[in-house]
């Protein structure tokens, strides 16, 4: 079916990239979900398949990983929280854009608390 | 009988200050640089860009920039455009990217000083088949206006006066009567870009015209409609309607409250 | 500035006719719904796991055989386990309808996507409810040897 | 080629054509022609209101109403149809309101209305709310209700279709509408509709002129089609200025605007209307207003760096109450002018407004062949038709009314006539003509370019024939339009292509232009006198004696008319029933 004109992008604002982001955050966690259960899953093999599979999510690799993760996490909670209150607030929808830093604000704060905790926990454990 | 809302008699000679009359005064020329994306569709296989550079002046508009082209340098270059401010929704196009009326966009909103040059991009609006130049086939986006049955249904017989309708009754639904049908916002939603199989912001906003009209007995029927998977649970909140709107109508709050109206049809 | 191709004329529309169905109202009111719940769930899980106590490293056989020794935890994970893998499988669909047009491709992925989550949920559930902690090379001391 | 078959056909879907499709459509087998899509129209443009004297807010009744537009349009109106007009004007609005238009409401949740210029009290004692409105989008709520409302009884619309010809067969020797021939724009192709009768309802003309609230489609397609079929045009001398168009570019801010409370300024501050009209001020006719900010300018007190426009003042209104009532045209100043109306004035000058001229048609919407005899089957309604209701000056309000009022009873009519007579047979190749045209434009390649043709067109038609005339500056423009249709015949175009070829319609259209504004200047030089919007400083008077009658302009090869040949000029009396001409005193 026939759709774009040319092929130049879309100067969305706000709404749109966080959009984007919810989209690509929320395929992204469940991607990972998928994997999770399955690595969970080991332990009903042996706690030493789990224990070795954990490991690697011990590595400064992987906390690199579990940033992201976090911050897709993070990002696609609070940024689903303010699309809850656009669907279900009466301020919502004229509000949507201060929704968005709001959210963007308690994300920023979350993920400074969570690298002060998470970095040296981390770091720590590789050295 | 209606409360007298006319001020009291205004004075016989006031003082002006002395910088009324706004913009209306002489504004210096400046250079526009205008890209194009033309296509021709007895020669092109697809759309290609390209540039134009004209001399506009302080008041213009965009609309003013195509004309000048069309006019001047290249009488081949197609676009829609009636009412030249606004009000007929012809010439929705997609300027610096994003959705607009030309006639709407002034060129002194892309420029700094009153003198900088200014640069535009111009093409269709994505979503509908392209036809030529910046011409879309509007049809499948007037098809899903009429599916939503945008016109007042009742039943029972008709009144020999008017229909009673309260001042608070008709604020309501006064912003979706705003609507143009200019398909800014539809063709700038990004689920209508997708498989365009979705209602689109400008069917549900002219359908939420008619839901919440208290004169009107087939909100039900509409209702049903937008509970089609293509209807509004597509809607994935991203305000570009909203933004795009030169009407200023708050589509995305339009959208929630038909999805509202479903919940409390289907729930309560 | 390279324009891609001209997309060939539609061929009109074929929207569903099915009337009556609350199926898309009903997922949009989960997705959000679930949302909330998974909100507490996931934020509850992950400072648990990797804030509290020693973070990441404490994770280990032992750390998940302490956490689903008690009923509380194993019913949150397995809440969360349903709802995430709902909330997912429900939000990936609409993901391969936007953007997967053919019919055919639309249903080919549809159907890896159901039989992915699938599998997943219900081996998830099995792994929570038969989770044995004294399996072969637990070394826990309330096993028998 | 196409050819369809229809019992109606209706050309134009703005206000008029799709009243009339409405009607119709439920009665007859029905086919719009529209060559924009029909919510495109210019009757959405229409800000103001549309007057009936419902008596909703204060006391009125439908022959005030009459009163008003008689004299409104200095009497040179019909009084008959003036009176159907007054007297259905109450069932029209009624009629929308039950079709769903959205009215703003009284308190008491009736159709709400406000005054406007020149609707008074008992014959002229005192400014009465007669016209009911949206907000200040009156004419977008009604085309918006009307297009609704079509597609409800699903009318058959030919969206993009440009009719370029009405195909004329002989009935018992009389000349009679076959059908018409149109250009497809998505394909280039020309199509031929067969049918009983034809309705034009194609709208205004005002592109003759360079500044002007029209909508650039606005080129008189129907009402020069008709002329160049040999029927006449009728006072067309009678143009319209509107007081209130943004300074500099013609965009209109509603009489509502004073309606409301505003009032006009010049550049020392002085509501000079107070000295032209000192009883309704502000609130006269049109031509009175328009013609008194001229003179001020006239005399060196405009505003601005030119001294060429006055102000508009609502700044002593209430900004909520002007967001409620004017949210539009209020949006209109700070859009294109920079101008923010609650704290200052907004600059404006008159602006080419409304074509009270057209086809003639009789109150049945008939259109006449000569003074009396009527073309079977063919109607027209709207601003391309000339009734005449609104004589030398439209009132406010009443174009929105003539719309509703005439596009019904046209639409009946057509249908009804339908439904007796026979379909027509088509000439032979009643394509030619056109086909023809339009290969020739398509081809031509000569050095003129449309453009420039129109904007001098445009220009001599501002300055020479604007609100002051004299039979020198007239001269003037007949010569100028002379040699711009010399200058037609060697235009080129450049777009030679079949599929949404504008270049192409654009010379079309300036073929119409040139037609209409010939027509405009020679009916205006005939009349050697003023009145209404019509005023010539060589003849300041108005001269009841002599000019107490309507124009109708022929296309005639024979004749020669102010030393132009191919027109021919006729009087037509006026009819009067119950007022006679007085003087126009506000
Ligand atoms: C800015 C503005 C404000 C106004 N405000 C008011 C007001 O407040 N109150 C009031 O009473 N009046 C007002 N008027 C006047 C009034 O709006 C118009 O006179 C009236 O709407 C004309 O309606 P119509 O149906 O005759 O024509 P239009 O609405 O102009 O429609 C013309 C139709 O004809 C079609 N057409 C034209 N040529 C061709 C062709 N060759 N082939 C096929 N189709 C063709 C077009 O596509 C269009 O659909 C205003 C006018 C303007 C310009
Ligand atoms: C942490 C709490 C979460 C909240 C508050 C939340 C909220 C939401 C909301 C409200 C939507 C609907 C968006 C819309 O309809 O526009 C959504 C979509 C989605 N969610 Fe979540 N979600 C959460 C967790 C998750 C998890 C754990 C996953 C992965 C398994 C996930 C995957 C998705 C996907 C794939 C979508 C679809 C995106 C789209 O259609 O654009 N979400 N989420
Ligand atoms: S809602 Fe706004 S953007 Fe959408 S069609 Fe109507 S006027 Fe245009
Ligand atoms: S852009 Fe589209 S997704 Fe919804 S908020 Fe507007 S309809
Ligand atoms: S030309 Fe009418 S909206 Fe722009």
């Amino acid at each position: 079916m026939a759709k774009a004109s040319t092929g130049t992008l879309y100067r969305g604002r706000e709404g749109m990239w966080s959009w984007v982001a919810h989209r690509v955050t929320g395929v992204g966690i469940f991607f990972f979900l998928l994997v999770h259960v399955l690595d969970t899953a080991l332990v009903r093999v042996s706690p030493e398949a789990y224990n070795a599979v954990i490991d690697t999510y011990k590595t400064p690799f992987m906390a690199f990983g579990e940033v992201i993760l976090v911050a897709a996490i993070a990002f696609h909670a609070f940024n689903g929280l303010r699309v809850i209150a656009v669907d279900f607030f009466k301020g919502g929808p004229a509000n949507q854009k201060k929704l968005f830093w709001g959210a963007m604000v308690l994300w920023l704060v979350i993920m400074v608390a969570f690298l002060w905790r998470h970095i040296p926990n981390s770091l720590g454990g590789a050295f | 009988m209606a409360e007298n809302t006319q001020a009291a008699e205004p004075a016989s000679k006031i003082d002006l200050p002395a910088s009324v009359g706004g913009e209306a005064g002489g504004i210096p020329s400046f250079q526009v640089t205008a890209k194009i994306a033309r296509f021709d569709p007895e020669r092109d296989s697809e759309p290609h860009w390209e540039e134009y550079r004209v001399e506009m002046h302080g008041t213009d508009r965009v609309l003013d920039v195509l004309h000048k082209i069309k006019w001047e340098i290249d009488g081949s270059l197609s676009f829609r455009r009636s009412c030249a401010h606004g009000v007929c929704g012809s010439d929705a196009m997609r300027i610096n990217g994003r959705n607009r009326l030309a006639c709407k966009s002034l060129l002194k909103d892309f420029q700094k000083n009153p003198t900088d040059p200014v640069e535009i991009t111009v093409e269709a609006i994505k979503g509908l088949p392209l036809e030529k130049d910046l011409i879309v086939d509007m049809e499948p986006f007037f098809q899903s206006y009429r599916e939503i049955m945008p016109f007042l249904i009742t039943s029972g017989q008709e009144p020999t006066k008017e229909r009673v309708q309260s001042q608070a009754d008709r604020a309501i639904f006064d912003d979706t009567t705003k609507c143009i049908l200019c398909a800014s916002c539809t063709t700038s939603c990004p689920v209508f870009w997708t498989d365009g199989q979705y209602f689109g912001p400008a069917a549900i906003v002219n359908a939420h015209r008619f839901i919440f009209d208290s004169r009107d007995e087939g909100g039900d029927m509409r209702l049903e409609v937008l509970n089609d998977r293509e209807g509004v649970w597509r809607c994935r909140t991203t305000f570009n309607c909203t933004d795009a709107c030169p009407r200023g109508i708050q589509v995305t709050k339009a959208i929630a409250e038909v999805k509202q109206a479903l919940l409390t049809r289907t729930l309560a | 500035m390279s324009a891609p191709t001209i997309p060939a004329p539609r061929t009109g529309y074929q929207r569903s006719t099915a009337k009556g169905s609350n199926f898309e109202l009903a997922a949009w009111l989960f997705m959000r719904l679930s949302g909330v719940l998974l909100v507490i769930l996931i934020f509850g899980h992950l400072i648990v796991n990797m804030w509290l106590g020693d973070g990441v490293h404490q994770i280990d056989f032992a750390f998940v055989a302490g956490k689903w020794a008690s009923p509380f935890w194993q019913i949150w994970d397995l809440l969360m386990l349903w709802l995430a893998m709902l909330h997912g499988t429900n939000g990936v669909r609409t993901v391969i309808l936007d953007y997967a047009e053919r019919p055919a491709t639309r249903m080919t992925l549809q159907v890896v996507l159901y039989i992915a989550s699938l599998v997943v949920v219900v081996l998830g559930t099995l792994v929570i409810f038969t989770f044995d902690p004294c399996i072969a090379g637990a070394d826990f001391q309330f096993c028998p040897a | 080629m196409q050819v369809h078959e229809y019992d109606v056909v209706i050309v134009g879907a703005g206000g008029a054509g799709m009243r009339a499709a409405i009607e119709s459509g439920q009665r007859a087998r029905t086919a719009v022609l529209t060559k924009i899509y029909p919510t495109r129209s210019h009757t959405g443009a229409a800000q103001g209101g549309m007057c009936a004297a419902l008596a909703n807010v204060e006391e009125d009744n439908w022959e005030w109403h009459t009163f008003d537009t008689i004299k409104g349009g200095d009497y040179l109106v019909d009084q008959d149809a003036a009176e159907v007009m007054a007297k259905e004007a109450i069932d029209a609005v009624l009629d929308l309101e039950k079709m769903g238009l959205p009215f703003n409401r009284t308190p008491e949740g009736r159709i709400d209305q406000r005054r406007f210029g020149g609707h008074t009290r008992d014959h002229g004692k005192a400014p009465v709310r007669r016209a009911c409105y949206a907000a200040d989008r009156t004419g977008h709520m009604i085309l918006q209700t009307l297009y609704q409302n079509c597609v409800k009884h699903g009318v058959e619309f030919f969206n993009e279709f440009y009719v370029l010809d009405l195909v004329m067969t002989e009935v018992d020797g009389k000349e009679q509408p076959a059908g018409v021939v149109a250009y497809e724009l998505a394909t280039g192709e020309i199509h031929v509709f067969r049918s009983k009768a034809v309705v034009f309802a194609t709208g205004g003309f005002g592109k003759v002129f360079k500044t002007t609230s029209n909508a650039h489609t606005l080129t008189g397609d129907g009402v020069a089609v008709t002329y160049r079929r040999g029927l006449p045009l009728e006072d067309m001398e009678f143009f319209q200025f509107h007081p209130t168009g943004l300074a500099g570019l013609g965009i209109l801010l509603s009489e509502a605007a004073r309606g409301e409370g505003g009032i006009l300024r010049n550049a020392d501050g002085e509501r000079f209307m107070e000295r032209y009209a000192p009883t309704i001020k502000d609130l006269a006719p049109r031509d009175i207003v328009a013609r008194s900010m001229a003179n001020e300018v006239r005399e060196g007190r405009g505003c601005g760096p030119n001294k060429d426009y006055v102000l508009l003042d609502l700044t002593h209104l209430e900004p909520a109450h002007i967001d409620e009532k004017l949210p539009d045209i209020t949006e209109f100043a700070r859009t294109y002018l920079g101008v923010e109306p609650y704290t200052e004035p907004v600059p404006v000058f008159p602006t080419a407004h409304y074509g009270m001229g057209g086809i003639p048609t009789n109150v049945d919407s008939e259109v006449l062949r000569n003074n009396t005899d009527v073309v079977p089957g063919l109607y027209a309604a709207g601003e391309c038709a000339c009734v005449s209701v609104h004589g030398s000056n439209r009132l406010g309000t009443n174009s929105l009314l003539d719309i509703n009022v005439f596009g019904k009873r046209a639409g009946i009519a057509a249908a009804e006539y339908a439904q007796t007579a026979a379909m027509p047979e088509l000439p032979e190749n009643p394509e030619t003509f056109v086909a023809g045209e339009i290969e020739r434009l398509r081809t031509s390649d000569g050095p003129e370019r449309i453009a420039a043709i129109r904007r001098d067109l445009q220009e001599t038609m501002d300055a020479n024939v604007q609100v002051f005339r004299t039979d020198e500056t007239m001269r003037q423009a007949l010569n100028d339009i002379e040699a711009l249709r010399e200058r037609y015949k060697n235009i080129g175009i450049q777009d030679r292509g079949k599929r949404f070829n504008l270049d192409l319609l654009e010379a079309v259209e300036l073929g119409f232009l040139l037609e209409i504004a010939e027509v405009v200047t020679v009916a205006a030089i005939h009349r050697k006198e003023s009145r209404g919007g019509h005023f010539r400083e060589d003849f300041p008077d108005r001269d009841d004696e002599n000019f107490m009658q309507h124009t109708m302009t022929y296309r005639d090869p024979e004749s020669e008319t102010e030393g132009i040949p191919g027109m021919r000029l006729e009087w037509k009396p006026v009819v009067i029933t119950r007022y006679q001409p007085m003087e126009r005193k506000y």
